[in-house]
């Protein structure tokens, strides 16, 4: 590279996401108005550290961070390592607690105007429970239960890889909570449509995918991996054209549920590919972490690509997908 | 890239209230220091004038296959001016190290929290290797200040890369791996800082370096009863505090280098005499 | 200041791989020496089109393309698209058969010093069989049964998937040749160690992985997909993470078996990362696609670097493993 | 990039026997022919001392998330420098749309196989669109040689970007959308084509552009008895022949554009009438 001079910088045109807005394009995702197609990603939105950069409550929504019955201190340190095109963490789903989230961040995000994702995390199905019942009367607008996640060795992906353990899980919450609730799935398995299928038929509302993939990083200078748990999930623009097929595959499976789209988006243009997969709306996630202001970037271009698309515009509008 | 030195982001955001996001600027200099050791130097009104010691800046590759931020303290400010001092480790201070005044690069900061220096004190800037430039900077801004003093104690690998700019704000010892370490250096200045000094200040040590010497320091500190903050290092996801990627292990649990610290006192530490 | 060190750095030592060079080196992969611990990987070879790049026999070894029963035509085009950091393909194992690899590019590449690993491909257990009954006692020194090609219907990944199917058709094979047989696994599925161990006790001398990850992209302006099989098998850089853990774990599953480790490679920093996961050997695969000599140069940048590794280039040496 | 304008790779390739792999050149002009459409020429001696006419070139875009190559037909070759012409349709071709004067690009080439024009003959080079720029080489080929006539026959939507250059080597008709296509032409043209001419030469077409129109012209050529020759176009993943990405169906099945092809004749193709 290199031969990048402020020049060839200034010739790509860049939107002003501090510029007030009027929305367009909005969405409907399992009954939940949504501003714009474009929500943030769990785990890469804190309002703490997010709301300095822009005014957040203008997302499609916003999903916090997974929640856990009780304080969770997460994985050890080194928690990430870079690999071409993205990242690999494992943080292990460090939060401060349920009991913390409902007098801290959600007032302030539901305060603010923000349409809000609670993220709940759990070790066993009790732990799910437990969240759940908390939120169940909540401010929060949905909820998305986090069975992918691939740094903790009891719950997450365990559950999200097998369709019975899954099935049993979402009927109990869905006994508890008539939020609206979505299941997050990951691609580390043979057959996400089975996955998908089982948690459409026990309660679940609506989908969103990917959560990560299984990868890691090695320190040539060490022999060592480089993230203290070893693997850890890879996120970031090289998982794009996976998540993008897992939701074309959940979509071909089952073209009535909602669907997230999620994994790799940092451009209105990916965020559209995602639309076309079927998917009713999308969450960035680690291209927030590189540049504070990308979701709303993404909302805005999203916004601008779908003037010229009204077909599109007029099923996402109406809650509907493009296939 | 004479005339627009400062990305319309930083405006943009500003005059919208809020903290300016990633944005492009322009080097300035780029200067090797020592084999490996480069000094580096872009243009950033904002970043110029809010830094405070032990804050950093994220410098971003080129190169979209290297995503993550790549962290570095302030070393020093002058005017629009904002230098940075690192070592080329790998593939992006590789590609830092080859670019040239006129360059763009995209940066983000300054982030993190400062060291606590409040009080009047006699600042003992103690740092090794790579840690010094938050130290200089430190020793910069103190410089500016009537009411405290202020020392650097620096360890080096061999070559002292960093007495010429830090000297120019205080008074220095400095010491390479063939006489000792830091350790060393703060045995011999014992008397000198935990004496009575005629201005009164007590001392109060500022460290930055690698990880088990900023541990022995801490050790060497609380022993003699001299409050000790340290500037810690961690892989980083974004640098401001939304992921909790860089965790460092404290008595209050695992918190974050970037946002909670990166300054953390020997007591959080647990490195405690 | 910023003399001779940095005019160094600028000028990006590139290595000359036309240059004759004395491999410093070797391995041993199931009993069969390579020249370095670099080979090409399948689909991504033909001798009619590398030869004349460079000297395809100084290579570690080179898998050729999948051969089946009788030619195949494959998928219709397009075949591939762009991904960041990568490349979807759905060639679906086009080929001209077993039959005229045997007379024609098995005979030139043992002619000109290859060692050769053959790729075999099978739309059924039948076809696999029938496959390897024919090269049991050819020129061949290595074959790879391809049980991970996410691009056919049949055979490929539906088998590479099922330890079961996988276990019978393993074991069919093993009593039709006694060649030096690898078993080339998928990672898109929930355990990879699971496939690996059922691989490993029905008769694989080794494994080799991964095969492609399944992904897609939609070109925005038409809202369709592009490669006309819809999904395909993402390779490039991308893959490199995700491919690296596959290794990881599989060696921490089984100890002893080797493994060849494939996916992104395209420098010898990245070979040797597969080499501390626990590789035997790496295969390099798109990264020759945009760049001939890729392969030639991975071999020659990790013989450099384990000159400074004299514990690791023993282990290699010996046929060992790093772990 | 002032000086080393030819990389090493090549030297030291072609001096071991090989084909030049992918090797850097440097940019020597970039010049917009019309809105959106791109006359791009760089300094390679080997690619232009061996292009032949259909022959293609990969260009690789500086970001290496756009790993796959652009390939782009030869359109003109002078001294050691190589022009193409190209439309700005996505983000690699707009990269390369926004390079100046002494910028690198990494390039692989000349690859493909290239029009069969042995025989002496009246080529007729039937070109739509971005399928002009390979006859435009084929016309300057062509112009160089006494044994054979050339006339070209170019459809465009709007602006006439091509004519110009190839005006040069050949006599050239041309017509836009708001007049019709190039078969309203050939329609025209028929006496001149099918009749005797002076020169006893026959017509034989070569044709580029979009499936469709090349459809049409192999139809029309087909019907009246003249050899067709069309230079396809497929997504590509090497361009050399090693992955078999570049399909397109054949009467003898799933043919390679980047090396059976890409010129096919439309018998191969089953476009016969
Ligand atoms: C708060 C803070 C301040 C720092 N200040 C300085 C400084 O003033 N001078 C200096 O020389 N170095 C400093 N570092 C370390 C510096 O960030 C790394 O050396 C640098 O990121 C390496 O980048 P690379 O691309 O060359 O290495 P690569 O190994 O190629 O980088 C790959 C990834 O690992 C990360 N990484 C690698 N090493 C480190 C490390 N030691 N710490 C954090 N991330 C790492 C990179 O940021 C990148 O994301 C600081 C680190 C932190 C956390
Ligand atoms: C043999 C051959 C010769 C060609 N000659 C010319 C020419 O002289 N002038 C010209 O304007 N165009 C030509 N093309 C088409 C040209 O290759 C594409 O327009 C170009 O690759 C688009 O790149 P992009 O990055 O702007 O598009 P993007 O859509 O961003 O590219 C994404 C990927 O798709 C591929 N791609 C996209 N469109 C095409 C296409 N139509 N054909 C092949 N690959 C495509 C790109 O190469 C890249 O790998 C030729 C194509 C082939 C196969
Ligand atoms: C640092 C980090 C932390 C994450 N934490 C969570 C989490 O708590 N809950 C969850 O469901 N997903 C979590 N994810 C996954 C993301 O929400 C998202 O599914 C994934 O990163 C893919 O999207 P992306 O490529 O846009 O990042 C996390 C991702 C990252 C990078
Ligand atoms: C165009 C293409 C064709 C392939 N064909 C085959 C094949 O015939 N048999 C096979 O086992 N793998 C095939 N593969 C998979 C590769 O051998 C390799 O496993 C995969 O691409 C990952 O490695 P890479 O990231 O280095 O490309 C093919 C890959 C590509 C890109
Ligand atoms: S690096 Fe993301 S929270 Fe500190
Ligand atoms: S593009 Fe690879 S064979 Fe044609």
């Amino acid at each position: 590279m290199g031969g990048l001079t402020m020049e060839t910088m200034q010739r790509e045109p860049r939107i002003n996401v501090y510029e007030p807005h009027e929305w367009r394009h909005g969405t409907v995702v399992a009954g939940v108005p949504w501003k714009n197609p474009v929500g943030t990603a769990s785990g890469t939105f804190q309002l703490a550290a997010c709301r300095w950069f822009y005014d957040v409550a203008q997302m499609g929504a916003i999903c916090t961070k997974g929640v856990s019955p009780v304080p969770w201190e997460g994985n050890p340190g080194p928690r990430t390592a870079e690999c071409p095109g993205g990242m690999v963490n494992a943080v292990g789903l460090q939060n401060p607690g349920v009991d913390h989230y409902l007098v801290d961040e959600l007032p302030k995000l539901k305060q603010m105007g923000a349409t809000v994702i609670t993220n709940v995390a759990g070790h066993s199905d009790d732990d799910y429970a437990e969240v759940v019942a908390k939120l169940a009367d909540s401010a929060a607008d949905m909820l998305e239960i986090n069975v992918s996640c691939p740094n903790v060795t009891h719950g997450g992906m365990s559950v999200g890889t097998d369709p019975v353990a899954l099935s049993r899980l979402i009927e109990r919450l869905r006994r508890i909570t008539s939020k609206p609730m979505i299941v997050k799935l990951t691609p580390n398995v043979t057959d996400i449509a089975a996955i998908a299928r089982a948690a459409a038929e026990s309660g679940a509302d609506a989908l969103s995918l990917i959560n990560t993939l299984v990868g890691m990083r090695i320190d040539i200078r060490t022999g060592e991996p480089i993230i203290a748990n070893r693997t850890g999930g890879v996120s970031g623009p090289c998982v794009f054209p996976v998540a993008l097929a897992c939701v074309w595959r959940v979509r071909q499976a089952l073209p009535d549920i909602p669907i997230i789209g999620i994994g790799g988006i940092d451009s209105g243009q990916k965020a559209l590919e995602f639309l076309y997969a079927g998917a009713n709306a999308v969450e960035v996630g680690a291209a927030a972490l590189v540049d504070p202001t990308a979701p709303m970037r993404v909302a805005r271009e999203l916004d601008d690509l779908l003037d010229s698309r009204p077909e599109l515009a007029a099923k996402l509008a109406a809650g509907q997908t493009w296939r | 890239m004479s005339t627009a030195t400062f990305s319309p982001t930083v405006a943009q955001a500003t005059a919208a209230g809020y903290f300016p996001g990633r944005h492009a600027v322009e080097v300035t200099a780029v200067e090797e220091l020592a084999p490996g050791i480069v000094r580096f130097t872009f243009r950033d009104p904002y970043i110029a004038a809010h830094a405070r010691p032990a804050q950093f800046v994220n410098l971003f590759s080129h190169d979209p296959m290297r995503m993550l931020p790549r962290p570095f303290g302030v070393s020093e400010v002058d005017g629009e001016l904002v230098t940075l001092i690192f070592a080329v480790v790998g593939e992006g201070t590789a590609e830092f190290a080859r670019m040239r005044a006129g360059d763009a690069i995209d940066v983000l900061g300054p982030l993190g929290g400062s060291f606590t220096t409040k009080e009047p004190a006699h600042y003992v800037l103690v740092g090794g290797g790579l840690g010094v430039p938050p130290l200089i900077y430190a020793a910069q801004r103190l410089s500016e200040r009537g009411d405290c003093a202020a020392t650097a104690v620096f360890g080096y690998r061999d070559a002292r890369f960093a007495d010429g700019f830090v000297s120019r704000y205080v008074d220095t010892r400095s010491i390479d791996e063939s006489e000792g370490n830091v350790i060393t250096l703060l045995d011999r200045m014992e008397g000198e800082l935990t004496g009575e000094r005629a201005d009164g200040l007590r001392p109060v040590i500022l460290s930055c370096g690698p990880t088990p010497m900023m541990k022995a320091v801490a050790l060497w500190a609380t022993k003699r009863g001299i409050p000790c903050q340290l500037s810690m290092e961690q892989r980083m996801g974004c640098g401001y505090g939304t992921c909790v990627a860089c965790v460092v292990d404290t008595v209050d649990g695992r918190k974050k280098v970037c946002s909670d610290g990166p300054v953390f006192t020997a007591q959080q530490l647990g490195w405690e005499a």
